[in-house]
């Protein structure tokens, strides 16, 4: 009986014309392959986009744009909309102009073309990239409303380029070499101590990300590839390295991504980006359209320590948990995709997501983060992120207790 | 140099000697043990001018900030509060990292213009403004390691490694975690979210 | 002395004013966060695009472009410069008039739209796409001067999607459902005979590739994605699946995508994509720009049946072999990225790779597989390519004995 | 239905039920044992004249070709040449696929366009023109099957497996693996790659 009536009820129902009618595109030519030799996406998908939020910064050569990970899905983020910070804009250098110096305590001081780094045996490795003040608004509480404002600081890239260690091996480092000063050729005169453990571990001197050349935005010709640390550690344009005895302290790790205590007292090298994930959908920018029934909770989770062994989410505020299935690559140091698939029965959500690592770290709550850092700390805010879903389907960052 | 990968040897010999001009035209940093500094002094008076003319448009007559341009002076004391003003008296902790990056990144849109004196002249000038000097005080490479700056000691080395992630590294909780759950604050009671036309 | 001599040289040589000199970039802004919401590669890179060959069709609405491989590097493919094969035009099908018709022998015919298609549990993976013709030309002998055309009928993406099997599962398959006919949505009236158990194991029906919406030319909304199979499988603007009890033998499984034999016989369902590889780098539009010394020999290896185990190189036109180093991603059915990194002495190289599959598949050569199949199969020509390198640098496409 | 996986179940009932008038409007493929076909008729004057309005401008009057465009009549016995012919008449297994292709794809750039006595019809001519049936010849649901296709015994299934498997899982040679090398054949002679401004 219960079927009879389906098919009774689906006879009734009008026919969609969609189907019905013949459509243009059943009928006529799109276009050629001569229309886009470089492709965008399509107009339909024009909010898919890197969005600044204006009040943030003085200006926009100054500041930061973040990636739309509430459309996004997987785990590579595509160049075109992967977010930018720059200090005094992205900057027109083109390869023939570019140069990168190695000196101080090597050897052989030495300048590479662009040219030259081709000719280095190149390594291939998925990284993600997070600017450790990603999700900084959050020490005061739920503030933007949306993952891309949130935890948009963040892309995944896999990355061609030389080891860092066999341009250093070209140079010869003397035994007194313990810190490097990497430099971009921008304006901004971005500078970074990196230390010698790091440089000869798993640093790359990129030049293609994705498969194709960096984009301007992203450091073109060349930029720094340092695997779980913190974003601005990336130096873009990269034109320069000193090895030296001992840290330059240059502002960029001092006045700026040093982490103030509530004491008033800074963690200074506070590199390693720790484990933490994101539900990118439901969250604010991705309600639910849908009812009731099957929901697919998709997220984002990484650590700057290892892989992804587990993600849990949370429905009810962080009461009850359950174990995420993770889908697609798992690289070391990569984000990582996870999803919980519910059958949702319309009634409100308090959900969270939490990372747990290779090295068993689990991702804290803000909480547990406030109750050792305080709420200034600006930066590496992983604390577990909580949205509100209403019966309606409108989903909101909150703060829960 | 041989550099040697998986199965297959490449002999190096890739580039070419920096040569002493070269690295003299890029190696501009200065590191807080002085390495890096260059000859040549300023004074306060020299660099008020200096700072009310490439500066203060963005940072102020004193280093006070306009609008969201950063902040250069004031905010000792503050740190411990709930919304710390760090400036270079408040905060920095070595004089070096100021010199540096004034003169490799400033003024904004017009950086490597100021030669080395302009530099310790400017630099004076905010060391004033910041009540860390008087006003005629001349900085110069011998004077430069004499400044004594408030926050030098307020730094320590990352210790997640032994406040958190011991913590942090416990068995989760997956069931009956909490008792009960309260919203305490909505995003959208803030409206800061540029997600209509009129933000 | 040795030492001596190169510091005086060094002494003796002019200062790059690319150093010495104060650039633009270093003083002033570049772009702005808010330049691009949407980026695309920096006007130097205006070479890496997509490229088609007019004489080869006669209309560009049903032809073929190639992706720039010769330029790329790593494994994923973006999306902009991914080739691009259509039969009536790329079509703009807006999501909300997309529908997905399953029918036939099935318990319950049905009718998905896009958004239902989101609320199934969803999986990522990293495929090749290889066009049947890829290589085609080659047949004949060595025809197009560059691996972006003579290989450049094949991309590499992370799709997102639903497993077929699960909307199969919804419709519900009668016993005697053997074969699946997918049909798009374009005036092309592309369709393909699928067999059963293909659908029910690796099948997607993906909506997203390299994290975003599909564009347009790749499909959007929704393509199939056919694991391992020649491209012309992954049914583009998806829009029906009817199961039956027997193949369909379609226009492009009959006139099309079969090999004929020397016999004048043909091969049908040719489906797996054969093991191959593709040196991308020295190519005839990647010629060698330095003199002896360090070079990187770069290339692609695939297999539709399963992941690459190793790839040999020869330097010398197949007399002797070298192990190449796989550096990147490696999963299964997508592409991987192989090096060998040799120390040229200038003179004259006939190169080729050589690719082994999981299954121990090893690549032939061209020669081994006309002895089997003559020379007009058109299709699935996966043999070993040789490049000459000239001591001047120059790279051509060559056959040898 | 109920879908599985990784540890949280789904119940289904996604989708809706398809109308039979939905049906109808997009299931018009046909198969080879005449599933799909619908009841009409043509004959080969109908569809020569039809053949000539809508599309000898791109495969010739007779089907013979246009410039690049397909050729749809001639080719018989060059199958086993170097340079094969495949038309209707020559090479496709099944009048099936005729008739679908033309009647959801054909005329290109107006498909669709077609009802199924002009589809009937135009094959018909098709037919004719590649020498398979008379001139006073009409195509219909009944004679359908049959028109003999010359080349219906031109096909089998893939063989890779047992023809070309084994020979190409052989342990490879690494070293000396043959005498001498020639080059036979370079692509610069042949000039075909569109890589300057006059291709
Ligand atoms: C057009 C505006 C503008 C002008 C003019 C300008 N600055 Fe700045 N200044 C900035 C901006 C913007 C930043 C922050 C840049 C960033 O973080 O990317 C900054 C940062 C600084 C900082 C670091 C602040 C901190 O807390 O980290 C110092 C010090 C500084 N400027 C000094 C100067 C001096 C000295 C001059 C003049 C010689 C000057 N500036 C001229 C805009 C300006
Ligand atoms: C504007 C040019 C044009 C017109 C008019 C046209 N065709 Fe075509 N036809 C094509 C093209 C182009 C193809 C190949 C399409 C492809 O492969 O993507 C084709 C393919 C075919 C094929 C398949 C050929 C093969 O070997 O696989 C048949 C059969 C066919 N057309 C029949 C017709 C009939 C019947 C008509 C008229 C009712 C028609 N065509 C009108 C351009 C045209
Ligand atoms: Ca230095
Ligand atoms: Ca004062
Ligand atoms: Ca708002
Ligand atoms: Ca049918
Ligand atoms: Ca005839
Ligand atoms: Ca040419
Ligand atoms: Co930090
Ligand atoms: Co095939």
């Amino acid at each position: 009986a219960g079927s009879a009536l389906a098919a009774t009820a689906a006879r009734a129902a009008p026919p969609d014309p969609r189907i019905t009618e013949v459509q243009d595109w059943n009928v006529s030519w799109g276009d050629g392959v001569d229309a886009t030799p470089y492709g965008l996406p399509i107009h339909h998908e024009a909010e898919v986009i890197r969005r600044n939020v204006p009040w943030l910064t003085a200006d926009a050569v100054s500041s930061v744009n973040f990636t739309p990970i509430h459309a996004l899905e997987g785990t590579i983020t595509p160049q075109g909309c992967a977010f930018e910070r720059h200090h005094a804009g992205a900057i027109d250098l083109p390869k023939a102009d570019y140069r990168l110096m190695i000196h101080g305590l090597v050897d052989r001081p030495l300048v590479f073309s662009y040219d030259d780094l081709e000719r280095f045996p190149r390594q291939n490795h998925v990284y993600f990239l997070e600017c450790a003040a990603n999700s900084g608004m959050e020490w005061a509480g739920a503030q933007l409303n949306g993952c891309q404002f949130t935890h948009g600081m963040i892309h995944n890239m896999e990355y061609t380029g030389v080891p860092l260690r066999a341009l250093l091996a070209e140079a010869g480092i003397r035994p007194e070499g313990k810190w490097l000063l990497v430099e971009g050729a921008d304006a901004s005169a971005m500078s970074r101590s990196l230390p010698i453990e790091k440089a000869l571990d798993d640093v790359l001197v990129a030049y293609k990300a994705n498969g194709e050349a960096l984009r301007k935005e992203h450091g073109y010709p060349v930029r720094l590839v340092v695997p779980g640390w913190e974003g601005n550690m990336w130096v873009k344009w990269l034109r320069r390295i000193e090895v030296g005895d001992a840290p330059w302290e240059h502002r960029e790790e001092t006045s700026k991504y040093t982490d103030t205590m509530a004491d008033g007292r800074s963690r200074r090298w506070t590199w390693e980006m720790d484990a933490k994930s994101i539900i990118t959908s439901p969250s604010p920018q991705a309600r639910v359209n849908h009812g009731r029934g099957p929901m697919v909770i998709s997220g984002l989770a990484w650590s700057g320590r290892g892989a992804i062994r587990a993600v849990h989410v949370s429905l009810d505020g962080g009461r009850n948990w359950q174990q995420a299935r993770l889908s697609g690559p798992s690289h070391d140091k990569a984000l990582h995709r996870f999803y919980l698939d519910i059958d949702w029965d319309g009634s409100e959500l308090l959900l969270q997501s939490r990372a747990v690592d290779t090295t068993g770290y689990v991702q804290p709550t803000k909480d547990q983060l406030r109750a050792i850092r305080g709420v200034n700390s600006v930066y590496h805010m992983n604390g577990i992120q909580t949205w509100l879903v209403k019966p309606n389907g409108e989903v909101e960052n909150v703060e829960i207790s | 140099a041989l550099i040697l990968c998986a199965g297959t040897a490449t002999a190096g010999d890739l580039g070419r000697p920096a040569l002493p001009q070269e690295i003299a035209a890029w190696d501009l940093d200065i590191r807080p043990d002085g390495m890096g500094l260059p000859e040549g002094a300023g004074d306060v008076a020299t660099g008020e001018e200096l700072f009310s003319e490439t500066c203060a448009a963005c940072h102020g007559e004193f280093g006070e900030g306009v609008d969201r341009w950063p902040k250069l002076a004031g905010g000792d004391g503050t740190l411990a509060d709930d919304d710390p003003q760090k400036t270079i008296g408040s905060y920095w902790p070595y004089l070096s990292t100021a010199w540096d990056y004034i003169h490799r990144a400033m003024p904004f849109g017009n950086a490597r213009s100021l030669d080395a004196d302009q530099t310790y002249a400017i630099l004076a000038y905010l060391l004033y403004s910041n009540d860390l000097v008087d006003e005629d005080f001349v900085l110069s490479r011998d004077s430069f390691l004499t400044v004594a700056m408030p926050n030098a000691d307020g730094f320590f080395p990352d210790d997640r490694a032994t406040t958190e992630l011991p913590l942090f590294s416990q068995p989760p909780c997956m069931a009956d975690c909490k008792q009960e759950v309260t919203i305490r604050m909505h995003a959208t009671v803030l409206d800061v979210t540029p997600d209509d036309a009129a933000d």
